[in-house]
């Protein structure tokens, strides 16, 4: 007999029995144990010889149908003590039963749940905007942080929702709008950070050219200001820039 | 004000938050307005998108609102897309999820005992990918973590809030008529309780 | 089709474009219209936008087209930054440090590729709160800093090391399939280069 077996198309042996349900056309409610029982192991018998790895859980199921399969062989007897036990308890398939029916409970949810994130997926959301041209400056803030991991996770998890979208086949827009009076603060708060003299191309972190021109009219513009102090020990030696002692930021503080 | 402009008002605001979205008392809030008043406009804007030949609309998620696309231009928008957003999670994990979802709080070992098989690697994801989070501790000597859903799980599925999960599937209506199933699944707890 | 149906799909493709935009080329292609009809579409959105009281509207630049807010509602947008959230760390700075804490040391560059936009503020947020600092700086002629998380970072998420990090689930066979995690660690070129 030729059976398709693809383990990995099985969640484990609940959902191969369930699988195996199916396909027989069986009730749940009366599995016949000896037809089951023969069609599970004659699937493990060919993952065997396949040689897949047979996760033990499998096995473990394996056996608990073989158990049930042979205590309904057994005779029953009629029961002449415990009036209090209900005849219906002791059918061996019980609490197989009530656990394949618990577990296709959430297996179908699953289902459920692809068809809600197919229809999430259909809806495109864009990345909040910087606002940072409408706001003031940060104040290092005293207020208690209430996130958590799970908060930082999720955020990531926002970012990757958002498909990427293809790049424009030429430029790319760009709307950095990099004053020049920002970029004297930002120079000075540098300089003043590291107290000593730093390499004038360090001054140019980015490889744009707007941002390079910026840079380089605000040190001019530091240097006319007497706010910093550009050095060269000889031609063409590296050029240095040193900030005036004292010196913070530019007109505020 | 009259509400068209409010509603232009509302709509930049929705535009500039993007995908963290406004609750409702962020909105009232910034255009100094009543909860229900600020509810109105909301409401008003929605319907006008749905009405019209829009591109977008607002959605309502894990407890805010947020500008979407509508889902009708979801061709268009996928011919432009260099890498697909959030992918979808394995089986393993929907189940797992699935399970997670109505059965909080839950342990590990709970949620193995319902999927006959171990469980370690799906829990993994779902807690990497911040769809569920170890809320507690159980009772017992045991103290294994209890797991329950986030915030990411409702906007992973597009839900306002946990009580939007669709029922759980009672397969009742095939299996009463054969009788046998009330004898054996009468008195079964509720899961989702 | 339509002239109000193509400005529907345009408004959703404008709207997940975000600040980037999208060229006129991209448009028609997406479209499958000639350029001097994707113009034309263009331009009857623009139109209504600014004819109504819309809260965005569609600004060239660079050679593309992007929707922004309109600078008449600027004052509610500054209320809006001023009004906390729930949350103390926006969602824009969330990120950004979930970005540095997987990626650690990264470049400010490095981030807003990954993100797509300008993260500036974001990074100074999180400098101010402690949670990241400047670790070093990049190689090459730009010199750019590099970013990584503090000990504060450790401390306020419970992590004795950064080891401690849940993994990303990338690595899941989940991911694999549909290759996203390339929005996160393929290799987007060096910007400092």
């Amino acid at each position: 007999m030729a059976y398709n077996v693809k383990i990995d198309a099985f969640e484990g042996p609940m959902d191969l029995l369930l699988h195996l349900i199916n396909r027989l056309e069986i009730d749940i409610y009366d599995i016949p144990m000896a037809e089951i029982t023969g069609q599970y192991m004659a699937y493990i018998h060919a993952m065997k010889e396949l040689e897949l790895d047979i996760a033990s859980e499998y096995l473990v199921m394996a056996a608990t149908l073989l158990a049930i399969k042979s205590k309904m062989l057994l005779p029953i007897y009629e029961d002449d003590h415990s009036a209090d036990e209900t005849e219906y308890d002791d059918d061996p398939r019980d609490e197989l039963v009530e656990k394949l029916i618990e577990y296709r409970k959430y297996k179908e949810a699953a289902v459920e749940f692809k068809h809600m994130e197919e229809e999430r997926s259909l809806m495109f959301s864009k990345p909040p905007s910087d606002l940072s041209q409408f706001s003031k400056e940060i104040e290092p803030s005293r207020q208690e942080l209430n996130v958590t991991l799970y908060d930082m996770l999720g955020a990531f998890q926002k970012l990757l929702r958002r498909q990427k979208l293809k790049k424009p086949a030429f430029t790319r827009i760009t709307r950095r709008e990099i004053s020049i009076e920002k970029r004297m603060e930002e120079i000075l708060e540098n300089l003043n950070k590291v107290k000593k003299r730093t390499s004038f191309f360090e001054l140019f972190p980015y490889p744009e050219k707007e941002y390079i021109v910026v840079t380089f009219l605000a040190v001019l513009e530091l240097m006319k200001m007497n706010e910093i102090f550009v050095e060269q020990d000889s031609n063409f030696a590296e050029i240095f820039v040193v900030a005036k002692e004292g010196v913070e930021a530019v007109g505020t503080h | 004000m009259e509400l068209i402009k409010w509603k232009g008002i509302l709509e930049a605001l929705l535009f500039a938050a993007g995908d963290e979205g406004l609750s409702l008392s962020q909105i009232s809030a910034v255009l100094e307005l009543e909860e229900f008043q600020a509810a109105h406009i909301v409401a008003s804007l929605k319907e006008e998108y749905d009405a019209g030949h829009r591109g977008i609309t607002i959605a309502e998620m894990a407890g805010g609102f947020q500008l979407v696309t509508k889902k009708e231009h979801s061709d268009y928008l996928k011919r432009l897309v260099e890498t697909p957003g959030n992918q979808s999670l394995s089986q393993a994990a929907l189940e797992t999820l699935a399970i997670v979802a109505y059965k909080q709080p839950i342990t590990r070992a709970e949620i193995e005992e319902i999927r006959g098989v171990k469980t370690e690697r799906p829990l993994q994801t779902l807690v990497s990918k911040a769809l569920i989070k170890e809320v507690g501790r159980a009772e017992g000597s045991g103290r294994a973590y209890l797991y329950g859903t986030t915030k990411e799980f409702l906007e992973h599925f597009g839900l306002k809030t946990i009580e939007e999960l669709p029922p759980l599937a009672e397969r009742g209506e095939d299996d009463i008529e054969n009788g046998e199933a009330d004898l054996f699944f009468g008195n079964f707890p509720d899961p989702v309780e």
